[in-house]
């Protein structure tokens, strides 16, 4: 399932500060699988352990060794990563996936619930930043396809203690849905881009 | 006999359900435009105007219940009738005021979209109309 | 079956306020569920009919509605009752606080 | 759950530049507006039969169940919980203590008793009826969960580190969404809950009414919901820790009045 891409050593440190109370059986004991959503969901990987210890704010150093394990999870498709911004603006807006009540696989991207994207959609969320005009501004060469499909596939790679799901590693995302999202940032012609 | 009356007897007669004892103007609120709901309640020719006040959110989180409240500052005013122009039946309601009762009515309705919402106020044989558009939005995960 | 319903109607400045409220699914030909819905709510006021209200579907799920009827004395008796699609029924009386 | 018309309606709405802070005041106004025109007070209504109503093996209601205050003493009672109770020698909230009181009074099996305790919009379960009796009992008094028992300073520690703690199918705590100031999911404002001031509005006016599925909702409820989409897996109904969470909560809301059974969106 989930490899725990961490040193220990750079760990143990951190493990020291952590409250009195036992969280991890806490969970164990009140927690109950359902559906989809197995016990292991609450056995913290690495940056989950780092970054609820640090309150978000990582040593630096363990931060960037933990984001190079998260990098190497990513699995770059070859050629153009723009996939369909129309199909990438449903994805974009639907908030289903991997809660129990979803059926396994029927995933989409809860976009809207944090960022802003295309200008017509006036109900979007606040906690991640804007994305309008996200590829006007930013062009669309390989380069900034890869970060973005990079970034929407493990935002962690990026920013160990984002908010940001890891939707691609997480299973929440196929590549193609991923890529089509990139399309929906990228694509001079999605509503993103237009104006 | 008044019409209710009426009805009453000759659903007693001919042992209908209890149904069909009230008044409900089929017709009208089967109708699926808002020309033809306005047809329906005898409003195709209604006259705009000020004189008829609604308040409502301009935008309404969720659609299930958008609360609206309705007055009518026309004189001699003796009905009023909601109008949901983007619904699948557009019609929601008509409310018949008689001696003792004030123009006015507060519920809240059900709207499948943003729509426009026609209000129209029937007073001395003429109807008389005003909308206001209301935005429906899609709500947040929690609450 | 009708549940429970609940009124108040107060007195105040020469109007007297109705807000009455109605335990009912209101469901629509669209949610899937059989077409459930109240037709006509009728208000009184001591004993003589005020309002008369034909409603369709579009009404929300437990209907809440406010009335305002003119004059009214602590004491007078309101009565608000409503008949839905399936005949079912239901009244509350209340005096005018 | 059925929504209008089958489906969420997504809307291409015409964006009004600068007008986010008039957005803000409309959706106020949208939601002053849905409190007063609010059935919830026929879910008191309801509760108060059910409160009344014998029931169980003993064949008895629950009108003697001592909710902190005392046997059968409602008034301000919602508002002191969660608190240390000795009889059962733990700290429980609103729903645990209904439970124990099914168990105990009405001589119930906690697996009946907790078959349904989450509801639908056909049928609210038994704990959502009660729920909503019982905490509109303590309007206006302020709240005041228990912080001074050993047990009760453990669960405050607990709430908090739950609180806090990531983990989950998309690696989230509670803080994820209520840890920063003026962050919105889609158009609802998220109140940063570890921070009194916004906690205590909030507290105030659970349990509530969704009109956006006209189904009155827990706080245990708000607790095992807040999980789902955390895409963990699913609390258990009156654990130590949903009520260490409702508990911190609480407590971070101390001295509100409360004001609810409240009505959302």
């Amino acid at each position: 399932m989930r490899t725990l891409l961490f040193s220990a050593v750079l760990l143990s440190g951190i493990a020291c500060a952590q409250s009195p109370v036992d969280v991890q059986k806490v969970l164990q004991r009140d927690f109950q699988a359902r559906g989809q959503a197995t016990m292991e969901r609450v056995v913290q990987d690495g940056l989950q352990r780092v970054c609820t210890d640090t309150h978000d704010r990582p040593p630096s150093e363990l931060a960037r060794q933990l984001e190079a394990d998260q990098m190497k999870t990513i699995d770059f498709p070859q050629g153009s990563l723009i996939g369909d911004w129309k199909r990438g603006e449903r994805i974009a807006q639907g908030g289903r996936g991997l809660t129990w009540n979803d059926k396994p696989g029927a995933g989409e991207g809860s976009c809207y619930n944090c960022h802003q994207l295309a200008p017509q959609e006036m109900s979007h969320g606040t906690i991640g930043p804007t994305l309008l005009r996200f590829g006007w501004m930013r062009g669309n060469g390989p380069e900034m396809q890869r970060y973005v499909y990079g970034k929407i596939y493990n935002a962690k790679a990026y920013n160990l203690c984002s908010q940001m799901p890891r939707l691609g590693y997480s299973g929440t995302l196929t590549s193609e849905q991923i890529k089509d999202l990139v399309g929906l940032l990228l694509d001079p012609e999605s509503p993103v881009n237009k104006q | 006999m008044t019409r209710r009356s009426l009805l009453a007897f000759l659903g007693l007669l001919l042992a209908k359900p209890l149904s069909v004892l009230a008044a409900w103007n089929e017709q009208a609120f089967g109708a699926k435009t808002a020309p033809d709901a306005l047809k329906g309640i005898g409003a195709s020719a209604a006259a705009p105007s000020k004189d008829i006040v609604i308040e409502a959110p301009q935008i309404a989180e969720n659609g299930a219940v958008v609360p609206i409240e309705i007055s009518s500052n026309v004189p001699g005013t003796t009905a009023i009738a909601v109008v949901i122009e983007k619904n699948p039946f557009p019609l929601a309601g008509r409310f018949e005021f008689k001696e003792g009762a004030l123009p006015f009515v507060k519920l809240n309705v059900k709207m499948g979209e943003t729509s426009d919402v026609r209000v129209v106020a029937f007073a001395g044989g003429k109807q008389f109309s005003a909308t206001r558009e209301i935005k429906v939005t899609i709500g947040g995960c929690g609450g | 079956m009708a549940g429970p319903m609940k009124m108040r109607a107060t007195a105040q400045g020469g109007t007297t306020e109705v807000r009455v409220l109605m335990t009912h699914p209101m469901t629509t030909a669209q949610s899937g569920q059989p077409l459930h819905f109240i037709q006509n709510v009728t208000v009184k006021q001591n004993g003589k009919t005020v309002i008369e209200a034909e409603i369709s579907q579009a009404v929300s799920r437990n209907p809440v509605f406010s009335f305002r009827l003119k004059g009214g004395a602590k004491g007078d008796k309101i009565e608000v009752s409503w008949l839905d699609n399936k005949g079912e029924s239901n009244t509350i009386e209340t005096a005018v606080a | 759950m059925t929504r209008f018309f089958g489906t969420i309606v997504i809307l291409g709405l015409t964006a009004i530049p600068a007008a986010a802070q008039d957005t803000k005041k409309e959706i106020q106004k949208y939601q002053q507006m849905i409190a007063e025109g609010s059935p919830v007070e026929l879910f008191e209504l309801e509760g108060e039969t059910l409160w009344k109503k014998p029931q169980g093996p003993h064949n008895v209601s629950l009108e003697k169940c001592d909710l902190g205050q005392g046997a059968g003493v409602l008034k301000g009672a919602y508002a002191r919980l969660p608190r240390y109770f000795k009889d059962a020698d733990r700290v429980m909230d609103l729903e645990t203590r209904l439970l124990h009181c099914m168990t105990t009074l009405q001589g119930r099996s906690r697996d009946e008793a907790t078959k349904r305790v989450f509801g639908n919009e056909n049928q609210p379960s038994e704990m959502e009826y009660l729920s909503a009796y019982v905490a509109g009992q303590s309007r206006g008094v302020k709240l005041a969960a228990g912080n001074s028992h050993p047990k009760e300073k453990e669960a405050y520690e607990l709430g908090k580190a739950l609180f806090f703690h990531r983990a989950g199918g998309w690696d989230m705590s509670c803080a994820s969404c209520h840890g920063e100031d003026n962050k919105r999911i889609r158009m609802q404002e998220l109140p940063v809950l570890h921070k009194p001031q916004a906690a205590r509005p909030i507290m105030a006016t659970w349990p509530a009414y969704r009109v956006s599925n006209s189904q009155f909702k827990t706080m245990q409820w708000r607790i095992n919901d807040c999980y789902r989409q955390m895409r963990y897996p699913e609390p258990k109904f009156a654990s130590e820790a949903t009520i260490a969470l409702i508990t911190y909560l609480t407590v971070t809301a101390a001295g509100e009045p409360y004001r609810g059974p409240g009505t959302k969106r």
